[in-house]
C-alpha cells in the first residue's frame, strides 16, 4: 500500500523511545492475551473470552492520538483497547478472575471493563450498542464547551447494525466530535465481510452522512497512529466526525469455543506473516532501534508484569454476595 | 392549567434552573411537539437546548446515555411509547445496566418521556400499554403521573435521580385539567397516592386509569360501597407498603390496568398481595384489565378492548357479595 | 430538470385513453381524500389521517410499473397507493369508517389498508417498518422461483432509521427483486430533510450497499412512470435491487393535528405551483388530449364513486363486538 | 442425543419434509451455529435453505415475517434473545398484528428461535430470561421445551402452526442427553406436563428451570414431602387447567422462574391461581426467581442471582409447615 511507504519516511522521525513504546504497547496486549488464554483454559476465566491477537497495532496506533479528556467506548474485544488506555492488567486480570478488585468490580468479565478515572466507558457487547453511546459522549463535550472527543471502537460486523446508520447521520449531522475506528478484520465471528456487506469498501459507506472516511492498513503500527493522528486532527479542528478504517486480521478464534470452520489455514498462515508485532519488529531492528537484548529486557519486564497481574487476581477477594444489589441504583441526591 | 402545560412548565423550570438539561427528540422543536408538549421551548432556549432528532429511536436515546454519562442532564422524548421498542436495547441493555456493570463507576442521570396508552382509535401499532415492561428492568425507575400535579412535580423529582427515569405521559391525559402549585418543590415518587379513602374494596391502578377507577369508586359510592383508590404513580420501584396497609383495611382489591392482562403488571401486584397480604384477603384479588388482542381501530371494538368503569365496578360488587 | 425534458419527448407516445387513466388515478386520490377530511371533520372518520395531497404523482406513476404478480409495502399514508392499487374507494372508506365492510374490516382504519387479493401488504405505522417485509416478500418471491418482485414506499424520514441501513444492505447482499420508491417530501412531520439528514441526496446513501439508483421529479406523472419503469426492469432483469428517490411535496398538514408551524406559506404556495395534477392537465391540454368536457366528465365519475364510496360506509355494519378476539391466532392445522 | 442433536434433527426433518422450510440468523451457515444446533445443515441442504445473515436482527427477523407472508415457511434464528430486543418492534407490532390489523386476510407462519437464559458467567448484556416478554405478547405462541424429546417435538410443532411461534432454548440445555422419538409426531404444545406427579405441593417451572425443579422436589421427597411438577412447555397460550387441577389437589404451590421476580412470568401464574384456585389454596403462593440486578459476571454473584433449588425447597418447607 501506498500508506506503508508514505509512512515509513516518517520513520526516521520515530523517536527510539516512542517506537519502543508503541512495541511494548503491542507485545503486552499479546501477552497478556496469552495469559488471559491459559488462565481461561485453566478455568480461572469463565464467560467469553475473545482475543485480540492480530490487532494489536490498531488499537495501539489509534489510542496514542487520545489524550485524557477523551472518551473511549469499546466493543467486547476490548483487552487491547483497555490495556492501550492504560488501565492496569492487574485491575483487568482481576476483573476476568470474578475479583472485588477488577476494574468492573467482577461485575463485568472480559466483555465489560470500565474505568472512569481514564474516561474508558466500557466494554459494550451488544454489536454495535456502543456507537450512540459515543455520539452522545461527544454531544456531551460539545455541549459543555470541553474539549475532549469520543473515540468509538467497532468491528465490520457491527457496520451492518441500524444503530451504525442512525449514529453517524446523527454525529454528522450535529457536527460531533466522535472518531468511529472500525476495525476491520474481515470476519463478524464466522461470516466473512463479503457475505455481509453488499458493499465491502467500508469508507465508501460514509458519503450516505456527509462524513470524511480513510482506511488504514492495521497491521502496520506506524501508519495507523499517522493516520488517526490526521482523524484526531480533523475531528479536533472542529471538521465534525471522522471514520478511520482499519484494515486488520485476527489471528485466533472469535472466541474459546469458535471452531474456526470458516475460513482457511492458508487464509490465517498468510495473514500471520504480517503480523503488527513481527512486522514493526523487524523494522526497528533494520533501523537499528532494537536489538535482542533490548526485546529480551521487554518481554521480561511484561512478563514480570502479568505475573503480578496474575498473582494480583488470585489473592484478591470476592465481593462479598450481600453486596448483590448494590450498584442497581444509586442513592437519591437530598 | 393543563396536564400538557404542567409538563411544560417543569420542562421549562428545569431548563431554566440548570444549564445541563437539554430535551431531545423527534419534532420536540420545530413542529413543537407531537403532542404540543414543548410548544414554544425552542424559541426560549435555542436549539442547543432543544434538539430535533431524525427519525433514530435508538440512536438519539443511546446518545441520551452517552450524554448523561457526559456530564448533561438530558432529557429524551420518545414520541411514543409504541416507538421506544426501536430503543429497547439502549434501555435494557445500557441504560439499566452500566451502574452495575461497571461496578458502580458510571451512572446514567437520563430521564425519557414518552406518550403511552390507547383510547384515540390509533389502532394496532400506536396504542401501546407497555409501562408494565419497563416495571421489570432493574436499574431504571419508572413513573406514570396521572394527575396534573404530578405531571409537574414528578417530572422535577425524576430530574433528581441520578438513574434513568422514564416517565409515561398516558396520551388521552393531555388536555386534563388540574391545580398546580408551580411554586412546590418536587413531587415524591417514593409514595403511591390514595386519591379517595374507603374501607370496603381497594382500587389499585396508575396512569391513564385513574379517570375510569374514580368513576367506578363512585357509582360504587352510590350503591354504599366505600372504594379506597390508590393511584400508584411510580410503577418501579412498586410502593407495597401502600397498597398491603389498603388491603389490611378493605380485606377486598381491584387492580385496573390498561396492559393486555397476561403478563400485566397487575399480575406482579396480584402477586405481592397474595404473598403479602393473603391471610387479610376476604376474596381473591381481581384485575381489569385490556383484552388480549392488537388494538383495533374501530371505535366500538377499542372500546371493547380497554378497561372500563362498569368492569371495575362488577369486578368489586362481585366480591362483596360473594365473600363480603 | 433535465428528467423533465426528456420525458416531455416520449409525450408523443402517450396514448391518449392511458393519459387520461392517470389523470383520474391522481383526481380519484385527490377527492377521495378531500372527502376523507371532510368526514373527518364530521367525524365520521377518527384516529389519525394522513393525507397525500400533493404527491399523487408519485404513487400512481410508481403504480403503473407493477403488475397484478408483485407485491406491494405501504406506508400509514397510503390511502394514494391503496387506491392506485385499485382497491375500491368503497372498502377504504368503510376502513375509515370502522366499518366491518372495510379492507381491514375496521381493524386498521386509515394507516392499515390490507387487501390479500392485490398483494396490498399494508399500511405500516412504524416509520421503517415496512422495510424488512418487502425485503421478505422478495426473498420469497425469489426462492419459490415465481416473477414478482417486492415494491416498497416509504419516505424521507424512514432513510434515518436503521431499518432502512439494515434492509437495503440485506436486498443487495442476496439481490433480491424489491423496488424501493423514497417518496422524498422534504419533511419527517416538522423536520426538514436537511435537519434530519447529514446528507440530503438520497440517491447517495446506495453507494454503502453497492445498490442502484436514481431520482426523479415526483410532481411530474410521466417522469415518474417512465423512471419507475426503468427502475423495474432493472429490477425484473435480475439486477438485484433498486432505489428511486420520488421528489415531492406534501401540501397539507402532517397530519389533521398538526398546526404546520415548521414552513412557511410561501414555501407551499411555491411548491403548489407544481401540483402534479394541474401541471398534468395543463400539459395534456397543451397537447390537445383534454378538454373541458373530458374533466367534467371525469370529475363526475369520480364524484359519483365517492358518494357510493360514503354511502357504503354509512349503510355497512360494524364487526360485532363478540368477535372481538376472532383474528389474534388462527385455527391449527389438523 | 443432546438437546442441541435433537433441535439439529427437527430442523433436519423440516428441512427434507418441506421445500418452503428455510433456516436464517446469523452464523447459522458456515460457522454452524453459535450453539453448533445448525452444523452440518448448510453442507446438506445449500445456501438457499441455511442464509447466514448479516447483523442485523431488526431486518431479518422482518424479512422472515415477509417470506412467511410471501408463502415460505421461515425459520429465523436470533442468536440470543438478548438480542431480539434490537427486532422488538417487528416482533410486537408487525409479527403479532399483522392477521389482526389486516382483518384475518394476512397471517405470518413464521417460526423464530433464540438461546435464553444466564448461567454461564456471560454478565448483564448475555443473560437475559425475557421469556415473560414474549408470553405478554397476543398474536404470538411461545415455547420454552425443557427436555430433549420437547426440543425436537415442539419445533416440529411450531411449523405447523399458522402464527410466528418464538421458541426459547435455554443455553444451558444444548449438551442436556435425553430420549427422543425421531419418528413420533410433532409434540402437543397445546398442554403443559406434569413432570414428576405429587401431593403435597405444586412447583410450577418452564425451560432452564425445570432442573433444578425436579432436583428440589427429590430433596423435599426425601423429607417426606411429595412435590408435583409441572413443566408449562408452552408459555403463551398459558395451560391454566393442568397448573388448578393440580393446586386443587395439593393446596400449595411454588413458582419457579429465572425471569427478574417484578413483572416476571411466575407473576402471571400467581395471579391467575389467585384468581382460578383461592379457595383451593392452604398458603399463599410463592414465587422463586431471579433476583433484581444486571446480571453480574462473577461466578459467585450470578449463582446468587439465579433461583436455586434450596430456595425452592425452602419455599416450600416453608410453607408447607406454616400451613400444612
Ligand atoms: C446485536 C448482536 N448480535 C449478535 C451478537 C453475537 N456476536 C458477537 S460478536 C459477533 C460478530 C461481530 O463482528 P465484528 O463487529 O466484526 O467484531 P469482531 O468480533 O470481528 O471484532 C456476533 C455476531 C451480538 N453480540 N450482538
Ligand atoms: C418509528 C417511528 N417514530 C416516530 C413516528 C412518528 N411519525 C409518524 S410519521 C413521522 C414522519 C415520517 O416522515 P416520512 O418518512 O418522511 O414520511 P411522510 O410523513 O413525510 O410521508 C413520524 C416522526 C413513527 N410513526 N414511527
Ligand atoms: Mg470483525
Ligand atoms: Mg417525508
Amino acid at each position: 500500500m501506498a500508506e506503508i511507504t508514505n509512512e515509513a519516511q516518517r520513520t526516521a522521525e520515530v523517536e527510539k523511545d516512542h517506537a519502543l513504546f508503541l512495541l511494548r504497547e503491542m507485545l503486552r496486549i499479546r501477552r497478556f492475551e496469552e495469559k488471559a488464554a491459559e488462565m481461561y483454559s485453566l478455568q480461572k476465566i469463565r464467560g467469553f473470552l475473545h482475543l485480540y491477537i492480530g490487532e494489536e497495532a490498531t488499537g495501539v496506533g489509534a489510542m496514542q492520538v487520545l489524550s485524557r479528556d477523551d472518551a473511549v467506548v469499546a466493543t467486547y474485544r476490548e483487552h487491547g483497547h483497555a490495556l492501550a488506555r492504560g488501565i492496569p492488567p492487574a485491575a483487568l486480570m482481576a476483573e476476568m478472575y470474578g475479583k472485588v478488585t477488577g476494574c468492573s468490580h467482577g461485575h463485568g468479565g472480559s466483555m465489560h471493563f470500565f474505568d472512569a478515572y481514564r474516561r474508558f466507558y466500557g466494554g459494550y457487547a451488544i454489536v454495535g450498542g456502543g456507537l450512540p453511546i459515543a455520539v452522545g459522549l461527544a454531544l456531551a463535550e460539545k455541549a459543555l464547551g470541553k474539549k475532549g472527543i469520543a473515540a468509538c471502537f467497532f468491528g465490520d460486523g457491527a457496520v451492518a447494525e441500524g444503530e451504525f446508520h442512525e449514529s453517524l447521520n446523527l454525529a454528522a449531522l450535529w457536527k460531533l466530535p466522535v472518531l468511529f475506528f472500525c476495525e476491520n478484520n474481515l470476519y463478524a465471528m464466522g461470516t466473512a465481510l463479503s457475505r455481509h456487506q453488499a458493499q465491502v469498501d467500508i469508507t465508501k459507506k460514509t458519503a450516505a452522512y456527509n462524513l470524511a472516511s480513510s482506511a488504514v492498513d492495521g497491521m502496520d503500527i506506524l501508519a495507523v497512529e499517522a493516520a488517526a493522528g490526521r482523524a484526531a486532527a480533523f475531528v479536533r479542528g472542529g471538521g465534525g466526525p471522522y471514520l478511520l478504517e482499519l484494515r486488520t486480521y485476527r489471528f485466533r478464534a472469535h472466541s474459546m469455543s469458535d471452531p474456526d470452520l470458516y475460513r482457511t489455514k492458508e487464509e490465517i498462515a498468510e495473514w500471520k506473516k504480517r503480523d503488527p508485532i513481527a512486522l514493526f519488529q523487524t523494522r526497528l531492528r533494520e533501523w537499528g532501534l532494537l536489538s535482542d537484548a533490548d526485546l529480551a529486557r521487554l518481554e521480561a519486564k511484561i512478563a514480570a508484569e502479568l505475573e503480578d497481574a496474575v498473582n494480583f487476581a488470585e489473592a484478591s477477594p470476592l465481593e462479598p454476595p450481600e453486596n448483590l444489589l448494590r450498584d442497581v441504583y444509586g442513592t437519591v441526591r437530598p | 392549567m393543563t396536564y400538557r402545560e404542567a409538563v411544560r412548565a417543569a420542562l421549562r423550570k428545569a431548563l431554566r434552573d440548570d444549564s445541563r438539561v437539554f430535551l431531545m427528540g423527534e419534532d420536540v422543536g420545530q413542529y413543537g411537539g407531537a403532542f404540543a408538549v414543548s410548544h414554544g421551548l425552542l424559541a426560549e432556549f435555542g436549539p442547543q437546548r432543544i434538539l430535533d432528532t431524525p427519525l433514530s429511536e435508538s440512536a438519539f436515546l443511546g446518545a441520551g446515555i452517552g450524554a448523561a454519562l457526559g456530564g448533561l442532564r438530558p432529557i429524551v422524548e420518545i414520541m411514543t411509547i409504541n416507538f421506544s421498542l426501536l430503543a429497547m436495547d439502549q434501555i435494557l441493555n445500557n441504560a439499566a445496566t452500566l451502574r452495575h456493570m461497571s461496578g458502580g463507576q458510571f451512572h446514567v442521570p437520563l430521564v425519557v418521556r414518552m406518550a403511552s396508552g390507547g383510547g384515540r382509535q390509533l389502532a394496532a401499532q400506536h396504542s401501546h400499554s407497555l409501562e408494565g415492561w419497563y416495571a421489570h428492568i432493574p436499574g431504571i425507575k419508572a413513573l406514570a403521573p396521572a394527575t396534573v400535579a404530578d405531571a409537574y412535580g414528578m417530572l422535577l423529582a425524576a430530574l433528581q435521580e441520578d438513574d434513568p427515569v422514564f416517565i409515561f405521559e398516558h396520551a388521552t391525559l393531555y388536555p386534563l385539567e388540574g391545580e398546580v402549585d408551580l411554586s412546590a418543590a418536587r413531587a415524591d415518587i417514593a409514595r403511591a397516592a390514595i386519591r379517595r379513602p374507603g374501607r370496603d374494596v381497594t382500587l389499585i391502578t396508575y396512569g391513564g386509569s385513574l379517570g375510569i377507577t374514580l368513576q367506578a369508586a363512585d357509582a360504587l359510592a352510590r350503591q354504599g360501597l366505600e372504594a379506597e383508590v390508590i393511584d400508584l404513580r411510580t410503577i418501579r420501584p412498586l410502593d407495597s407498603q401502600t397498597i398491603m396497609d389498603s388491603v389490611a383495611k378493605t380485606h377486598h382489591a381491584v387492580i385496573v390496568d390498561e396492559g393486555w392482562r397476561t403478563g400485566s403488571l397487575a399480575a406482579e401486584i396480584s402477586a405481592r398481595i397474595m404473598e403479602s397480604a393473603f391471610d387479610e384477603l376476604d376474596a381473591p384479588v381481581a384485575r381489569v384489565c385490556s383484552a388480549e388482542v392488537p388494538m383495533p381501530y374501530a371505535r366500538h371494538l377499542e372500546e371493547a378492548t380497554l378497561p372500563k368503569a362498569a368492569e371495575i365496578v362488577s369486578a368489586a360488587e362481585g366480591m362483596l357479595a360473594h365473600h363480603g
